[in-house]
């Protein structure tokens, strides 16, 4: 592999505390080293910000629904499906790109890892499909757990140890990454057309809450010690007034303590907190709640979160959540999807429109801004679109422009329609902080590497770490005052560099990479219980055999393995 | 007693169908799967035809021989049905409304006994249409 | 206004994608520029061109162009599609997407054309003088947005599936229909001068539709309500009017239920 | 010894049991004995050892014969064909793997190809539908573990998806329906009294193509509001007991096929049924399931929706975009008009099931067909390249009809020297890209 060093750019690296220092990056074999010979090719960096990749914590990038959003949408890309010249294949879709154009479009931005947030484990071989023609970035999935029946019995009667043995026997058949919980116990409710709005409804039938499940997963989820925390899509999203569930379950987490040989400190990541940060009882009187739930947040060191900003376009909402979708569609009266998935989950998928004209609409665009100007500690703190719910992922780079620039944000805020009654719902006009280069390093590439439990390798550009690094066409000397300009920047890396490969240059994709598929082998006790439970549940409630389920190695042809080992 | 009636054709599956067209496009059983109408005995006396003769069907797309027989599966008198294949396609309107499916049922056909035409095979009843049978 | 004429000269072999028969493309360019636009039959890139003699020269903008195109054009899709402004006249008849995605100007037809025309037409005026396919003025797959705006009239029948998700814009055809008329209309009005071939207005939300020949079968979510004195299209007659599909929701407006109506005429 | 192969996946219909135990030759060559399987699914592991199977690709002859040629001769021949044409229909896909399928699509984007799968003429008038209103669904162990109300609507598992009542939606028992059949209403909606009808416990004889207005009626009814006296041959009384029935259901569940799909109207007859269904949803819960007919016809539009987000017709023929419209890049109306110059078939058998004109028109075309065995598209063709029954004889990803993912399993050796379907396209593959570095054919 070619020898590499990037010469002369403004590194912005929370792991090493380089705040835009000119500083060279050698790059050797695919990894960051200390030097490399006089034959290494030189790419000259001056007058540029460099960066490690990034890393996506939570976007629906392969799997079932997004699938399904994909299909049952000509219109979204109806005259949207090119190819460009060169490598690449044809791109399509504006909400829900395909896989091609979700791979280019994340490297074209400089990522270079996407967590796929939520996998049915029944479609875990699904998931997998649409991950291995993903080009370029690496990609991880998290099965779902929330409802899953297992879980449900097993934490009835708090069996911790069960559900860890379960979880890890998920894990290895689905080829997974971590615990995602969505609407815990509120899907399995839905499956009677009910749900569970706060964390003490009981769910139907099962004799639990949703405070018992987040409990017990989270204790399931430190007994494996698995690089990344509990992750979860909370109760009531999307509601007025839900704020107030968002701390409850927040407070979940006070007193657990991470275990794990990973570096991660949390034992809770509470995904794109924006749609629960919602006060007022209803859309009449909705305010923003993100000042008490960031209150909270910023105290209790033990969360991280991810933000979910609207980013104000036509959209493809979906989730497990399978009663919000049915709610949503109530209010939009848009083409519904839902499917139950038996024993363990569902999902919705509604198209939706976040009219900037709509005061609603609006201030959800300020709460989720209102977040990260918020947060005092940006290596807790992630930008996420949700993506496709808030907006698309190719929006990131608007969303950095109006985090990074007040001028631009509020240009935005004061030509709303309804301006008046967004500034009076919400904070935002009050905020005049700018998120720096080196506060975006932390939320894009160092924080979420923490949390994922990978920052070994990926967040930074420290001499051992993965050659994943993206050259930015900014000079921060000469910061963009413009917003328009700092999209731009932002849309389309100058450089990028995975696994010490040039992948992205000026924006046009130049090389596929070497795309790999990361999952967590948790090695646990024999556990004869749950070996017979599952046996069990497959004969007689599955609908497919036991000896079917599991998702075979070919579907992750470059698999990366994280053991784990929770014998001892 | 009618020398033709009109019936209103729908095309479907059945398990013989499936059972032939898994042994073999050309085998005996899809041949005989096939290679039926199924009408109702009142449309049958109507005709003045006996279970399992020859019948010529047509539609306004072309004509096709098959065998008449009583069904298992109950119509009402006026519809009829040919299990799905060369044979039924060879009446199947190709119109498809922009939608991309053709006719396959409820379509108008004209039936009338045929009892000494013979009954093509699957191969020569398409290769017939396309002008690629060698006599 | 400045007019530029093509003449067909040969024939496509396939069907020919003539995106670039617009004004819009045409505004600002002489005769040898437009033969050069893009004219595609599948992978094969050819141009306008190859297939049409040009004369005259385009208008400034679209506004001031006016394009008229002679020969068979039976095999052409697009043409006039997406077009703001000015004026086309096809003496032929036309493949799909005639007219489509359409925001203004005026478009006629001398001849008939095929299915998807008119679609989400959101402005202008497009005439159609002979048949019309189906889907006509509908929206397109998936889409919940059909003809939005603008005044579509077929002189004479048009197919199936015409003003499917029409959402308004006005739409008259003098023929008849076949089935599926303004099915999961939410807005805009539908004169129908002729008959129509069942399922008239089903799954209708809002909108009027306005029927002078018969339907022979009625859907069963209709309910006659009154008999009124309309002129429509320039016609004065009774009508009975009917409450819209009422397997449908409906919106409510001011506390109000809001439905579509249906008017026979008697 | 012969020995038992368990787990084994059907390659028949949208069902795709994974419960059948095959008994193979100790030389892994011959299918001996199927168990579990329906009819169907057992004549098709039984075909994979008849006599006289073709294992050569052949070639048709002026005088009409066929001769046999060699893989490396098909192939070229097959990729001088794609390259030369200038619009090319690639239609089947419905019995092959995903994986054979993503190297179509590539070959596809590269020679301008339509690529459109057996839905086209199956359950497409579905996908408009979702298309156009969405679809509110679930896994068959759902319909298992909950409903409590089943109505088949112009579809007849008895006959096309024979395991179907008894593996997930009559007969068994799951968690919440320990009673089996008897804790579960069945309703079937028909033009005939079908087989399966006679498993229901009440039968609704519609007229036939007035499915529309019976469901608008259900949906009216649902709505408390007034009804003709009958609507499509069933009286106003019935359609609003049964409505009454329904909105009691815990979970239920509408079922439905050719019926609608195939019937007057189309797409509409299957919108209306999901907007039933989502109209039951404010009541209680509801769900519907298009009774998908190949076995791995779901697969190809989830292969196709992943790569180009349309799940059939994909119009690649440009090259550099990827379009799709129902009625112009569907394979039936491409061949009615003529709007492509050459036939590429794969895993399917468009001479069987396509409406007779539209094969005129086909067989006018250079073709080629790509099939384990003779039926009736390799007789009209060109060439007709066979290869390892995908299911049988290689493995492979598929997609039930309720999108559920499942591997299928080589349970047998193909013939000597066959290729599979994957290995051949991607020779095709290589073959073109060497074409088209040539500058074409």
């Amino acid at each position: 592999m070619s020898e590499y060093i990037i010469k002369n750019g403004h590194v912005f690296d929370p792991v090493q505390g380089i705040k835009g220092d000119k500083k060279d990056i050698a790059v050797k074999d695919g990894k960051i080293v200390e030097s490399v010979g006089s034959g290494a090719k030189v790419i000259d960096a001056s007058g540029k910000t460099v960066m490690a990749g990034a890393l996506e914590i939570h976007a629906h990038v392969a799997g079932p629904k997004v699938n399904a959003g994909r299909w049952y949408r000509p219109e979204d890309k109806h005259f949207d499906s090119h190819k460009k010249p060169g490598i690449t294949r044809i791109e399509g879709g504006k909400s829900i790109p395909t896989v091609f154009k979700t791979g280019y479009e994340y490297a074209r931005m400089g990522f270079t890892f996407a967590m796929e947030a939520a996998m049915p484990p029944l479609y875990a071989r699904h998931v997998h499909e649409e991950i291995h023609d993903t080009p370029i970035i690496d990609e991880a999935a998290l099965p779902v757990f929330g409802n899953n029946w297992f879980i449900l019995e097993y934490l009835k009667n708090q069996e911790i140890e069960n559900t860890a043995a379960y979880i890890a026997w998920v894990l290895r058949q689905t080829k997974g990454y971590g615990v995602k919980v969505v609407n815990p116990g509120g899907t399995e409710a839905w499956a009677w057309g009910l749900n569970c709005l706060t964390i003490h409804d009981p769910v139907p039938y099962f004799e639990i809450t949703p405070a018992e499940i987040v409990t017990g997963l989270m204790a399931a989820n430190e007994y494996l010690g698995l690089p990344h925390s509990m992750h979860i899509h909370q109760n009531d999203l999307g509601n007025p007034g839900n704020y107030k569930t968002t701390i409850d379950t927040l407070k979940l987490a006070e007193g657990v303590k991470p275990k794990n040989n990973f570096g991660r400190e949390q034992v809770m990541h509470s995904t794109h907190i924006q749609f629960h940060s919602y006060k007022g009882t209803n859309w009449g009187d909705f305010e923003s709640g993100a000042k008490e739930v960031m209150e909270y947040v910023n105290r209790q060191k033990n969360l991280t979160i991810d933000t979910g900003n609207v980013t104000l376009d036509e959209t493809t909402t979906m989730t497990a959540d399978g009663p919000f979708e049915h709610h949503l569609h109530g209010l939009n009266h848009l083409k519904w999807i839902n499917v139950d998935v038996e024993l363990e989950t569902a999902a919705g998928v509604v198209p939706f429109i976040y009219d900037p004209d709509n005061a609603v609409f609006a201030s959800q665009w300020a709460v989720g801004l209102e977040i990260p100007l918020y947060a005092k500690d940006p290596m807790r703190c992630f930008i996420t679109t949700d993506h496709p719910n808030a907006g698309p992922f190719t929006r990131y780079p608007r969303v950095y422009a109006w985090l990074m620039s007040q001028k631009y944000r509020n240009e935005r805020l004061n030509t709303f329609k309804k301006a008046d009654k967004v500034i009076g719902a919400t904070n935002l006009s009050g905020l005049d902080r700018e998120i720096t280069l080196y506060e975006l390093a932390q939320m894009t590439r160092a924080g979420p590497a923490r949390a994922l439990g990978l920052m070994k390798d990926y967040g930074g550009l420290k001499p051992g770490m993965n050659a994943d690094i993206a050259i930015y066409n900014i000079n921060p000397d000469k910061f963009p005052s413009d917003g328009l300009a700092i999209e731009k920047a932002f849309a389309n890396v100058a450089c990028l560099f995975k696994d010490g490969k040039i992948c992205v240059q000026e924006g046009k994709i130049a090389d596929m990479g070497h795309k790999k598929t990361f999952w967590v082998d948790a090695k646990v006790k024999e556990n004869k219980q749950v070996a017979h439970d599952i046996k069990e549940k497959f004969l007689r409630y599955y609908s497919i055999n036991e000896n079917n389920y599991s998702v075979p190695e070919s579907y992750a042809p470059h698999q990366h393995i994280i053991s784990v080992d929770a014998t001892q | 007693m009618e020398k033709k009636i009109t019936l209103n054709m729908i095309t479907c599956r059945t398990i013989q169908q499936g059972v032939g067209m898994e042994a073999g496009k050309t085998s005996q059983k899809y041949f005989d799967a096939c290679t039926i109408i199924h009408m109702h005995a009142d449309d049958m006396k109507k005709l003045g035809v006996w279970k399992n003769t020859n019948v010529k069907v047509t539609s306004s797309v072309g004509s096709v021989i098959v065998k008449a027989v009583e069904t298992r599966e109950d119509l009402v008198p006026g519809l009829a049905h040919i299990p799905m294949g060369p044979w039924a396609n060879r009446i199947v309107p190709a119109y498809t409304y922009s939608t991309g499916e053709p006719c396959f049922k409820g379509f108008p056909v004209d039936v009338e006994v045929a009892a000494n035409a013979p009954i093509m095979s699957s191969i020569d009843v398409l290769k017939d249409a396309c002008g690629l049978l060698r006599k | 206004m400045n007019t530029v004429t093509l003449t067909v000269k040969n024939a496509p072999e396939l069907f020919l994608e003539c995106e670039n028969v617009n004004t819009d493309a045409f505004a600002g360019k002489k005769a040898d520029q437009i033969a050069k636009l893009g004219a595609f039959q599948g992978k094969e890139i050819t141009t306008l061109g190859d297939y049409f003699t040009i004369t005259g020269e385009a208008g400034a903008t679209a506004a001031d162009t006016k394009i008229v195109i002679n020969g068979d054009c039976t095999k052409m899709k697009y043409i006039g599609a997406k077009m703001t402004a000015g004026e086309v006249v096809v003496n032929s008849a036309c493949d799909m997407y005639t007219g489509s995605w359409m925001k203004g100007g005026k478009l006629v037809v001398n001849g008939d054309v095929h299915s998807f025309c008119g679609l989400a037409m959101a402005g202008g005026e497009f005439t159609i003088n002979g048949n019309a396919g189906n889907y006509l003025g509908a929206a397109y797959r998936g889409d919940w947005r059909g003809m939005s705006g603008g005044v579509l009239r077929v002189k004479g029948n048009a197919g199936s599936d015409v003003a499917t998700f029409m959402t308004g814009g006005e739409m008259i055809i003098e023929g008849n229909v076949d089935i599926h008329l303004g099915t999961h209309m939410e807005g805009g009005k539908i004169i129908l001068k002729g008959n129509a071939n069942r399922r008239v207005g089903g799954q209708l939300v809002k909108g009027e539709i306005y029927v002078f020949g018969s339907i022979n079968v009625m859907m069963p979510g209709y309910k006659p309500v009154r008999d009124v004195e309309l002129e429509v299209d320039g016609t004065k007659a009774k009508f009975t009017e009917y409450l819209g599909d009422l397997g449908e929701r409906h919106p409510k407006r001011k506390g109000e239920t809001v439905y579509g109506h249906l008017y026979m005429k008697q | 010894m012969p020995k038992d192969v368990t787990d084994v996946i059907c390659p028949f219909c949208g069902t795709l049991c994974d419960d059948l135990i095959v008994t193979v030759s100790d030389d892994n060559k011959t299918i001996l004995g199927v168990k579990n399987a329906c009819a169907i699914g057992a004549e098709k592991f039984n075909h994979q050892r008849l006599p006289g199977r073709v294992t050569r690709p052949r070639m048709r002859q002026a005088d009409g014969t066929f001769k046999e040629v060699s893989y490396d001769e098909a192939i070229d021949w097959t990729a001088k064909m794609l390259v030369k044409s200038r619009k090319t229909l690639m239609y089947g896909w419905a019995s092959t793997s995903c994986q054979a399928m993503s190297i179509g699509h590539e070959i596809a984007e590269k020679v301008g190809g339509i690529v459109d799968n057996c839905a086209t003429v199956c359950h497409g008038s579905s996908l408009i539908a979702i298309e156009d209103v969405g679809v509110p669904s679930c896994t068959l162990g759902e319909v298992k573990n909950r409903a409590d109300r089943v109505i088949f609507w112009g579809c007849n598992p008895a006959h096309a998806h024979p395991r179907h009542m008894s593996r997930y939606s009559i007969f068994p028992r799951g968690f919440f329906t320990v009673k089996g059949h008897k804790g579960r209403k069945i309703y079937c909606v028909d033009c005939r009294y079908t087989d399966t009808a006679k498993c229901a416990d009440e039968f609704i004889q519609v007229q036939q193509g007035y499915d529309y207005e019976l469901l608008n009626a259900f949906r009216t009814a649902a709505r408390g509001e007034a009804l003709p006296d009958t609507v499509g041959g069933v009286p106003k009384e019935k359609i609003i007991e049964i409505v009454e029935d329904l909105k009691q259901a815990r979970f239920g569940i509408i079922f439905f096929g050719m019926g609608l799909t195939h019937s007057m109207g189309r797409n509409h007859n299957i919108d209306i049924a999901i907007n039933l269904t989502r109209d039951m949803n404010d009541f209680t819960k509801f769900a519907i399931m298009a009774m998908r007919g190949h076995w791995n016809v779901t697969g190809s539009g989830q292969v196709l929706g992943w790569q180009y987000g349309f799940p059939y017709a994909v119009d690649l023929s440009r090259r550099d975009q990827a379009r799709h419209q129902t009625g112009e890049t569907t394979s039936v109306d491409l061949l009615n008009r003529s709007e492509v110059e050459a036939c590429f078939y794969i895993a399917t058998d468009p001479g069987a099931h396509f409406p007779v004109d539209a094969m005129i028109s086909s067989s006018r075309k250079p073709t080629v067909t790509i099939d384990p065995h003779i039926q009736c598209t390799t007789e009209i063709s060109d060439l007709h390249i066979p290869v390892a029954m995908v299911g049988v004889e290689t493995g492979g990803c598929a997609y039930r009809m309720d999108n559920v993912p499942i591997e299928t399993r080589k349970v047998v050796e193909p013939p000597e020297g066959m290729l599979t379907d994957e290995q051949l396209l991607t020779r095709i593959n290589h073959r073109v890209d060497e074409l088209l570095a040539k500058g074409g054919a």
